[in-house]
Protein backbone atom coordinates (compact mmCIF):
# COMPACT_ATOMS: atom_id res chain seq x y z
CA UNK A 1 0.00 0.00 0.00
CA UNK A 2 1.19 3.45 -1.05
CA UNK A 3 -0.26 6.94 0.18
CA UNK A 4 1.81 10.05 -2.14
CA UNK A 5 1.08 13.14 -1.18
CA UNK A 6 2.40 15.95 -3.38
CA UNK A 7 2.75 19.75 -5.62
CA UNK A 8 4.67 17.92 -8.70
CA UNK A 9 2.67 16.12 -11.80
CA UNK A 10 2.86 12.92 -11.38
CA UNK A 11 3.06 10.18 -14.71
CA UNK A 12 -0.09 8.37 -14.59
CA UNK A 13 0.91 6.22 -16.91
CA UNK A 14 3.86 5.08 -15.59
CA UNK A 15 1.89 4.70 -12.01
CA UNK A 16 -0.81 2.81 -13.25
CA UNK A 17 1.69 0.36 -15.34
CA UNK A 18 4.42 0.06 -12.61
CA UNK A 19 0.90 -0.69 -10.06
CA UNK A 20 -0.74 -3.27 -12.72
CA UNK A 21 2.85 -4.69 -13.66
CA UNK A 22 4.24 -8.07 -12.39
CA UNK A 23 1.40 -9.12 -10.45
CA UNK A 24 0.94 -12.88 -10.41
CA UNK A 25 -2.42 -13.44 -8.12
CA UNK A 26 -4.26 -10.10 -8.80
CA UNK A 27 -6.57 -10.68 -11.65
CA UNK A 28 -8.70 -7.39 -11.30
CA UNK A 29 -6.92 -3.92 -11.19
CA UNK A 30 -8.63 -0.81 -11.62
CA UNK A 31 -7.61 2.58 -11.37
CA UNK A 32 -9.70 6.17 -10.92
CA UNK A 33 -7.96 9.42 -12.05
CA UNK A 34 -9.25 13.19 -11.59
CA UNK A 35 -8.45 15.87 -13.92
CA UNK A 36 -8.92 19.73 -13.97
CA UNK A 37 -12.01 20.30 -15.86
CA UNK A 38 -12.65 23.35 -17.22
CA UNK A 39 -15.63 26.04 -16.00
CA UNK A 40 -18.16 28.47 -17.13
CA UNK A 41 -15.80 31.50 -18.07
CA UNK A 42 -12.73 29.63 -18.44
CA UNK A 43 -10.68 28.02 -15.48
CA UNK A 44 -7.43 29.84 -15.35
CA UNK A 45 -6.31 27.98 -12.86
CA UNK A 46 -7.60 25.33 -10.29
CA UNK A 47 -5.34 25.72 -6.48
CA UNK A 48 -5.69 22.99 -4.00
CA UNK A 49 -4.62 24.00 -0.52
CA UNK A 50 -4.45 21.00 2.51
CA UNK A 51 -3.52 20.27 5.88
CA UNK A 52 0.10 19.11 5.39
CA UNK A 53 0.10 17.98 8.80
CA UNK A 54 -2.87 15.73 8.52
CA UNK A 55 -3.31 15.13 4.96
CA UNK A 56 -0.73 11.37 4.46
CA UNK A 57 -2.58 10.32 8.13
CA UNK A 58 -5.80 10.54 6.78
CA UNK A 59 -5.68 8.94 3.84
CA UNK A 60 -2.89 6.37 4.74
CA UNK A 61 -6.56 5.69 6.71
CA UNK A 62 -8.74 5.13 4.13
CA UNK A 63 -6.74 3.21 2.33
CA UNK A 64 -5.94 0.81 5.23
CA UNK A 65 -9.79 0.92 6.05
CA UNK A 66 -10.16 -0.16 2.02
CA UNK A 67 -7.82 -3.33 2.49
CA UNK A 68 -9.70 -4.01 5.53
CA UNK A 69 -12.98 -4.53 4.11
CA UNK A 70 -12.05 -5.85 0.89
CA UNK A 71 -9.57 -8.55 -0.31
CA UNK A 72 -7.12 -5.98 -1.71
CA UNK A 73 -3.77 -7.59 -2.77
CA UNK A 74 -2.41 -4.05 -3.24
CA UNK A 75 -4.01 -0.40 -3.38
CA UNK A 76 -1.96 3.27 -4.67
CA UNK A 77 -3.77 6.42 -3.34
CA UNK A 78 -1.48 10.22 -5.58
CA UNK A 79 -3.05 13.40 -4.95
CA UNK A 80 -1.10 16.98 -5.70
CA UNK A 81 -1.83 20.43 -4.20
CA UNK A 82 -0.66 23.28 -5.32
CA UNK A 83 -1.57 25.08 -8.67
CA UNK A 84 -3.21 23.09 -11.43
CA UNK A 85 -4.29 23.53 -14.80
CA UNK A 86 -6.99 22.95 -16.75
CA UNK A 87 -6.39 18.85 -18.01
CA UNK A 88 -3.93 18.29 -15.34
CA UNK A 89 -4.14 15.36 -13.05
CA UNK A 90 -5.45 16.06 -9.62
CA UNK A 91 -5.22 12.46 -7.86
CA UNK A 92 -5.00 9.16 -8.78
CA UNK A 93 -6.26 5.90 -6.73
CA UNK A 94 -5.49 1.89 -7.66
CA UNK A 95 -6.75 -1.36 -6.33
CA UNK A 96 -5.60 -4.79 -7.17
CA UNK A 97 -7.54 -7.75 -6.10
CA UNK A 98 -8.24 -11.44 -7.21
CA UNK A 99 -11.95 -10.44 -8.32
CA UNK A 100 -13.02 -7.45 -10.28
CA UNK A 101 -15.93 -6.54 -7.77
CA UNK A 102 -13.31 -6.33 -4.79
CA UNK A 103 -11.12 -4.00 -7.27
CA UNK A 104 -14.08 -1.51 -8.43
CA UNK A 105 -15.84 -1.35 -4.93
CA UNK A 106 -12.55 -0.91 -3.36
CA UNK A 107 -11.34 1.84 -5.61
CA UNK A 108 -14.90 3.70 -5.19
CA UNK A 109 -14.78 3.71 -1.42
CA UNK A 110 -11.48 5.42 -1.34
CA UNK A 111 -12.61 7.75 -3.86
CA UNK A 112 -15.94 8.75 -1.66
CA UNK A 113 -13.76 8.76 1.23
CA UNK A 114 -10.97 10.93 -0.23
CA UNK A 115 -13.75 13.72 -1.61
CA UNK A 116 -15.26 14.19 1.56
CA UNK A 117 -12.95 12.92 4.27
CA UNK A 118 -9.06 13.71 3.28
CA UNK A 119 -8.26 17.54 4.18
CA UNK A 120 -7.95 19.04 0.82
CA UNK A 121 -9.98 22.00 0.01
CA UNK A 122 -10.20 23.27 -3.98
CA UNK A 123 -10.42 26.97 -5.24
CA UNK A 124 -10.94 28.31 -8.58
CA UNK A 125 -10.11 31.00 -10.52
CA UNK A 126 -11.55 32.49 -13.60
CA UNK A 127 -11.59 35.91 -15.57
CA UNK A 128 -13.84 37.15 -13.09
CA UNK A 129 -14.01 35.35 -10.42
CA UNK A 130 -12.20 33.58 -7.62
CA UNK A 131 -14.45 31.00 -5.41
CA UNK A 132 -13.69 28.27 -3.15
CA UNK A 133 -15.25 24.94 -4.81
CA UNK A 134 -18.31 24.08 -2.43
CA UNK A 135 -18.74 20.55 -1.44
CA UNK A 136 -21.54 18.62 -3.19
CA UNK A 137 -24.29 17.03 -1.24
CA UNK A 138 -24.08 14.02 -3.36
CA UNK A 139 -20.60 13.42 -2.36
CA UNK A 140 -21.48 13.55 0.97
CA UNK A 141 -24.71 11.45 0.92
CA UNK A 142 -22.05 8.74 -0.98
CA UNK A 143 -20.36 7.99 2.09
CA UNK A 144 -23.51 6.45 3.33
CA UNK A 145 -23.69 3.63 1.07
CA UNK A 146 -20.12 2.10 2.82
CA UNK B 1 -2.60 25.17 21.78
CA UNK B 2 -2.48 26.04 18.11
CA UNK B 3 -5.43 26.70 16.36
CA UNK B 4 -5.44 26.41 12.65
CA UNK B 5 -7.50 27.58 9.86
CA UNK B 6 -7.78 26.31 6.29
CA UNK B 7 -9.96 27.63 2.61
CA UNK B 8 -12.53 30.68 3.48
CA UNK B 9 -12.04 30.02 6.97
CA UNK B 10 -8.42 31.25 6.97
CA UNK B 11 -9.68 33.79 4.47
CA UNK B 12 -11.99 35.74 7.21
CA UNK B 13 -10.22 35.16 10.50
CA UNK B 14 -6.59 36.41 8.52
CA UNK B 15 -4.02 33.83 9.57
CA UNK B 16 -3.66 30.18 8.65
CA UNK B 17 -2.23 29.06 12.33
CA UNK B 18 -2.16 31.01 15.31
CA UNK B 19 -1.16 29.97 19.31
CA UNK B 20 -4.27 30.66 21.49
CA UNK B 21 -4.20 30.79 25.42
CA UNK B 22 -8.01 29.31 26.09
CA UNK B 23 -9.79 27.33 29.35
CA UNK B 24 -12.14 25.96 27.04
CA UNK B 25 -13.31 22.55 27.61
CA UNK B 26 -14.90 21.57 24.53
CA UNK B 27 -14.23 22.67 20.80
CA UNK B 28 -17.63 25.06 20.97
CA UNK B 29 -16.59 26.67 23.89
CA UNK B 30 -13.53 27.73 22.14
CA UNK B 31 -15.23 28.78 19.31
CA UNK B 32 -17.68 30.88 21.69
CA UNK B 33 -14.43 32.24 23.23
CA UNK B 34 -12.92 33.37 19.98
CA UNK B 35 -16.31 34.87 18.37
CA UNK B 36 -16.32 36.95 21.66
CA UNK B 37 -12.85 37.94 21.11
CA UNK B 38 -13.32 39.96 17.60
CA UNK B 39 -15.87 40.49 14.60
CA UNK B 40 -13.61 38.01 12.13
CA UNK B 41 -13.91 35.32 14.23
CA UNK B 42 -17.76 35.77 14.50
CA UNK B 43 -17.93 36.29 10.62
CA UNK B 44 -15.67 32.48 10.49
CA UNK B 45 -18.11 31.03 12.98
CA UNK B 46 -21.19 31.92 12.10
CA UNK B 47 -22.62 29.04 10.82
CA UNK B 48 -20.97 25.89 12.38
CA UNK B 49 -22.96 23.49 10.29
CA UNK B 50 -20.47 24.84 7.41
CA UNK B 51 -17.54 23.63 9.44
CA UNK B 52 -15.80 20.81 10.21
CA UNK B 53 -12.70 20.31 12.88
CA UNK B 54 -9.62 18.00 13.71
CA UNK B 55 -8.69 17.79 16.79
CA UNK B 56 -4.58 16.56 17.06
CA UNK B 57 -5.17 16.09 13.45
CA UNK B 58 -8.20 13.60 13.22
CA UNK B 59 -11.41 14.71 12.04
CA UNK B 60 -13.36 14.92 15.10
CA UNK B 61 -16.41 17.12 16.28
CA UNK B 62 -17.69 20.41 18.64
CA UNK B 63 -18.73 18.73 21.09
CA UNK B 64 -14.87 17.18 21.96
CA UNK B 65 -12.92 18.31 24.74
CA UNK B 66 -9.76 19.70 24.44
CA UNK B 67 -8.03 18.43 27.59
CA UNK B 68 -4.46 17.51 26.66
CA UNK B 69 -5.24 18.56 22.96
CA UNK B 70 -2.10 20.37 20.98
CA UNK B 71 -3.60 21.19 18.11
CA UNK B 72 -6.56 22.24 16.98
CA UNK B 73 -7.96 23.03 13.05
CA UNK B 74 -11.07 24.61 11.55
CA UNK B 75 -12.37 24.21 7.74
CA UNK B 76 -15.35 23.81 5.07
CA UNK B 77 -16.47 20.51 4.30
CA UNK B 78 -13.44 19.06 2.36
CA UNK B 79 -12.93 19.23 -1.35
CA UNK B 80 -10.39 16.89 -2.48
CA UNK B 81 -10.33 14.05 -5.37
CA UNK C 1 -14.64 5.48 -28.51
CA UNK C 2 -12.52 2.33 -30.03
CA UNK C 3 -12.73 -1.13 -29.77
CA UNK C 4 -9.52 -3.26 -30.43
CA UNK C 5 -9.06 -7.55 -30.49
CA UNK C 6 -5.36 -8.88 -30.83
CA UNK C 7 -3.26 -11.11 -30.37
CA UNK C 8 -0.04 -9.05 -29.61
CA UNK C 9 0.47 -7.13 -25.91
CA UNK C 10 -1.05 -3.60 -25.67
CA UNK C 11 1.24 -1.21 -23.73
CA UNK C 12 -1.49 -0.37 -20.75
CA UNK C 13 0.41 2.49 -19.54
CA UNK C 14 0.71 4.01 -22.74
CA UNK C 15 -3.25 3.47 -23.47
CA UNK C 16 -4.16 4.23 -20.04
CA UNK C 17 -2.00 7.82 -20.61
CA UNK C 18 -2.68 8.27 -23.53
CA UNK C 19 -6.61 8.15 -22.87
CA UNK C 20 -6.47 10.04 -20.12
CA UNK C 21 -4.64 12.99 -21.76
CA UNK C 22 -5.50 16.43 -22.83
CA UNK C 23 -9.07 15.79 -21.86
CA UNK C 24 -10.79 19.51 -20.84
CA UNK C 25 -14.47 18.26 -20.24
CA UNK C 26 -13.84 15.15 -18.55
CA UNK C 27 -13.19 14.96 -14.51
CA UNK C 28 -13.51 11.64 -14.32
CA UNK C 29 -11.28 8.39 -15.94
CA UNK C 30 -11.43 5.11 -14.85
CA UNK C 31 -9.83 2.15 -16.48
CA UNK C 32 -10.24 -2.00 -15.85
CA UNK C 33 -7.28 -3.99 -16.19
CA UNK C 34 -7.24 -7.74 -16.40
CA UNK C 35 -4.54 -9.97 -15.77
CA UNK C 36 -3.46 -14.22 -16.40
CA UNK C 37 -3.88 -15.11 -12.41
CA UNK C 38 -1.74 -17.92 -11.88
CA UNK C 39 -4.16 -21.38 -10.55
CA UNK C 40 -3.34 -24.19 -8.31
CA UNK C 41 -1.16 -26.56 -10.00
CA UNK C 42 0.70 -23.47 -11.55
CA UNK C 43 -0.32 -22.49 -14.55
CA UNK C 44 1.72 -22.83 -17.87
CA UNK C 45 -0.38 -20.91 -20.36
CA UNK C 46 -3.91 -19.53 -20.69
CA UNK C 47 -5.32 -19.66 -24.37
CA UNK C 48 -8.15 -17.25 -25.33
CA UNK C 49 -10.22 -18.42 -28.73
CA UNK C 50 -12.43 -15.82 -30.19
CA UNK C 51 -15.19 -15.91 -32.54
CA UNK C 52 -13.16 -13.53 -35.58
CA UNK C 53 -16.18 -12.24 -36.50
CA UNK C 54 -17.85 -11.60 -33.99
CA UNK C 55 -15.76 -10.28 -31.32
CA UNK C 56 -15.37 -6.57 -32.78
CA UNK C 57 -18.75 -6.34 -33.61
CA UNK C 58 -20.10 -7.71 -29.76
CA UNK C 59 -17.70 -5.12 -28.23
CA UNK C 60 -18.63 -2.23 -30.35
CA UNK C 61 -22.32 -3.34 -29.38
CA UNK C 62 -21.24 -3.00 -25.59
CA UNK C 63 -19.33 -0.39 -25.59
CA UNK C 64 -21.89 1.45 -27.77
CA UNK C 65 -25.05 0.66 -25.11
CA UNK C 66 -22.29 1.81 -22.41
CA UNK C 67 -22.34 5.34 -24.16
CA UNK C 68 -26.30 5.86 -24.42
CA UNK C 69 -26.99 4.64 -20.84
CA UNK C 70 -24.51 7.17 -19.33
CA UNK C 71 -22.77 10.47 -19.86
CA UNK C 72 -19.52 9.18 -21.18
CA UNK C 73 -17.07 11.51 -22.90
CA UNK C 74 -15.20 8.48 -24.01
CA UNK C 75 -14.90 4.58 -24.07
CA UNK C 76 -11.63 2.16 -24.65
CA UNK C 77 -11.89 -1.38 -24.96
CA UNK C 78 -8.45 -3.60 -25.97
CA UNK C 79 -9.03 -7.49 -25.68
CA UNK C 80 -6.19 -10.03 -26.47
CA UNK C 81 -6.25 -13.54 -27.72
CA UNK C 82 -4.05 -16.02 -28.37
CA UNK C 83 -1.49 -17.63 -26.07
CA UNK C 84 -0.92 -15.74 -22.61
CA UNK C 85 1.15 -16.27 -19.52
CA UNK C 86 1.13 -15.56 -15.78
CA UNK C 87 1.13 -12.09 -15.28
CA UNK C 88 0.25 -10.64 -18.49
CA UNK C 89 -2.50 -8.26 -19.18
CA UNK C 90 -5.27 -9.60 -21.03
CA UNK C 91 -7.60 -6.87 -21.57
CA UNK C 92 -8.45 -3.35 -20.41
CA UNK C 93 -11.38 -1.01 -20.82
CA UNK C 94 -11.22 2.87 -20.04
CA UNK C 95 -14.00 5.14 -20.17
CA UNK C 96 -14.20 9.21 -19.51
CA UNK C 97 -16.89 11.13 -17.73
CA UNK C 98 -17.96 14.72 -16.42
CA UNK C 99 -18.40 12.78 -13.01
CA UNK C 100 -16.99 10.01 -11.08
CA UNK C 101 -20.43 8.00 -11.17
CA UNK C 102 -20.31 7.74 -14.53
CA UNK C 103 -17.21 6.51 -15.40
CA UNK C 104 -16.91 3.98 -12.99
CA UNK C 105 -20.65 2.27 -13.39
CA UNK C 106 -19.83 2.53 -17.63
CA UNK C 107 -16.52 0.53 -16.48
CA UNK C 108 -18.50 -2.16 -14.30
CA UNK C 109 -21.12 -2.58 -16.90
CA UNK C 110 -18.55 -2.89 -19.86
CA UNK C 111 -16.58 -5.77 -17.45
CA UNK C 112 -19.76 -7.24 -16.45
CA UNK C 113 -20.94 -7.62 -20.49
CA UNK C 114 -17.57 -8.68 -21.71
CA UNK C 115 -17.28 -11.06 -19.56
CA UNK C 116 -20.42 -12.75 -20.59
CA UNK C 117 -21.35 -11.64 -24.05
CA UNK C 118 -18.61 -11.50 -26.35
CA UNK C 119 -17.06 -14.22 -27.89
CA UNK C 120 -13.96 -15.07 -25.59
CA UNK C 121 -13.26 -18.55 -24.33
CA UNK C 122 -10.32 -19.27 -21.78
CA UNK C 123 -8.31 -22.82 -21.68
CA UNK C 124 -5.83 -22.89 -18.78
CA UNK C 125 -2.70 -25.01 -19.43
CA UNK C 126 -0.95 -26.78 -16.28
CA UNK C 127 1.34 -29.48 -15.84
CA UNK C 128 -1.34 -32.04 -15.77
CA UNK C 129 -4.56 -30.74 -16.77
CA UNK C 130 -5.82 -29.09 -19.61
CA UNK C 131 -9.11 -27.64 -19.15
CA UNK C 132 -11.69 -25.11 -20.49
CA UNK C 133 -12.55 -22.20 -17.65
CA UNK C 134 -16.06 -22.35 -16.73
CA UNK C 135 -18.45 -19.39 -16.90
CA UNK C 136 -19.15 -18.84 -13.27
CA UNK C 137 -22.62 -18.23 -12.25
CA UNK C 138 -21.96 -14.89 -10.56
CA UNK C 139 -20.81 -13.34 -13.83
CA UNK C 140 -24.13 -14.05 -14.97
CA UNK C 141 -25.85 -12.75 -12.28
CA UNK C 142 -23.62 -9.31 -11.99
CA UNK C 143 -25.71 -8.46 -15.52
CA UNK C 144 -29.18 -8.31 -13.97
CA UNK C 145 -28.13 -5.35 -12.01
CA UNK C 146 -28.50 -3.31 -15.22
CA UNK D 1 -25.41 -22.53 -44.16
CA UNK D 2 -21.80 -22.24 -42.69
CA UNK D 3 -22.08 -23.32 -38.67
CA UNK D 4 -18.98 -22.82 -37.03
CA UNK D 5 -18.22 -24.32 -33.09
CA UNK D 6 -15.79 -22.89 -30.74
CA UNK D 7 -14.16 -23.78 -27.28
CA UNK D 8 -15.40 -27.59 -25.73
CA UNK D 9 -18.29 -27.71 -28.67
CA UNK D 10 -15.37 -27.68 -31.22
CA UNK D 11 -13.51 -30.14 -29.48
CA UNK D 12 -16.02 -32.41 -29.78
CA UNK D 13 -17.55 -32.17 -33.30
CA UNK D 14 -13.90 -32.06 -34.10
CA UNK D 15 -13.76 -29.37 -36.70
CA UNK D 16 -14.22 -25.37 -36.39
CA UNK D 17 -16.29 -24.78 -39.54
CA UNK D 18 -18.59 -26.60 -41.97
CA UNK D 19 -20.99 -26.11 -44.59
CA UNK D 20 -24.29 -27.70 -44.25
CA UNK D 21 -27.15 -28.31 -46.23
CA UNK D 22 -30.07 -28.35 -44.27
CA UNK D 23 -33.86 -27.74 -44.40
CA UNK D 24 -34.80 -26.92 -40.80
CA UNK D 25 -36.73 -23.93 -39.77
CA UNK D 26 -35.05 -23.29 -36.46
CA UNK D 27 -31.81 -23.56 -34.60
CA UNK D 28 -33.54 -26.40 -32.68
CA UNK D 29 -34.58 -28.26 -35.59
CA UNK D 30 -30.97 -27.72 -36.59
CA UNK D 31 -29.24 -29.20 -33.60
CA UNK D 32 -31.68 -32.48 -33.92
CA UNK D 33 -30.72 -32.98 -37.22
CA UNK D 34 -27.10 -33.02 -36.75
CA UNK D 35 -27.51 -34.93 -33.42
CA UNK D 36 -29.30 -37.59 -35.33
CA UNK D 37 -26.55 -37.59 -38.28
CA UNK D 38 -23.72 -38.56 -36.15
CA UNK D 39 -22.85 -39.42 -32.62
CA UNK D 40 -20.05 -36.36 -31.84
CA UNK D 41 -23.53 -34.18 -32.74
CA UNK D 42 -25.54 -35.61 -30.17
CA UNK D 43 -22.60 -35.46 -27.83
CA UNK D 44 -22.11 -32.10 -28.47
CA UNK D 45 -25.85 -30.82 -28.17
CA UNK D 46 -26.47 -33.13 -25.33
CA UNK D 47 -27.00 -30.39 -22.79
CA UNK D 48 -28.23 -27.66 -25.02
CA UNK D 49 -28.68 -25.41 -21.34
CA UNK D 50 -24.55 -25.63 -21.34
CA UNK D 51 -24.81 -24.33 -24.94
CA UNK D 52 -24.88 -20.73 -26.56
CA UNK D 53 -26.00 -19.67 -30.46
CA UNK D 54 -25.24 -16.88 -32.43
CA UNK D 55 -27.37 -16.38 -35.42
CA UNK D 56 -25.45 -14.09 -38.26
CA UNK D 57 -22.68 -13.15 -35.77
CA UNK D 58 -25.25 -12.08 -33.29
CA UNK D 59 -26.46 -13.70 -29.93
CA UNK D 60 -29.64 -15.34 -30.40
CA UNK D 61 -31.50 -18.33 -29.17
CA UNK D 62 -32.75 -21.82 -30.19
CA UNK D 63 -36.16 -20.85 -31.10
CA UNK D 64 -34.70 -18.76 -33.61
CA UNK D 65 -35.74 -19.07 -36.98
CA UNK D 66 -33.00 -20.00 -39.97
CA UNK D 67 -34.67 -18.00 -42.89
CA UNK D 68 -32.05 -16.17 -44.98
CA UNK D 69 -29.82 -17.10 -42.17
CA UNK D 70 -25.50 -17.51 -43.74
CA UNK D 71 -23.84 -18.39 -40.48
CA UNK D 72 -24.46 -20.21 -37.28
CA UNK D 73 -22.28 -20.34 -34.68
CA UNK D 74 -22.54 -23.27 -30.93
CA UNK D 75 -20.24 -22.51 -28.51
CA UNK D 76 -20.49 -22.63 -24.62
CA UNK D 77 -20.85 -19.57 -22.10
CA UNK D 78 -18.34 -17.06 -22.82
CA UNK D 79 -15.36 -16.15 -20.82
CA UNK D 80 -13.82 -13.21 -21.52
CA UNK D 81 -12.64 -10.26 -19.16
Amino acid sequence: MRVVVQQEPFDFGAQADGFARGRQDSGAIVTFTGIVRDVDGGLQQMEIEHYAGMTEKALEAIANEAVTRWSLDDALVIHRHGVLKTGDMIMMVATAARHRKDAFEAAEFLMDFLKSRAPFWKREVTADNVGWVDARGEDEDALKRW
Amino acid sequence: MDVLYFAWVRERIGVPRETVDSSAVTVSDLVKELSAREERYAMAFSDLSALRVAVDQELSDFDATLDGVREIAFFPPMTGG
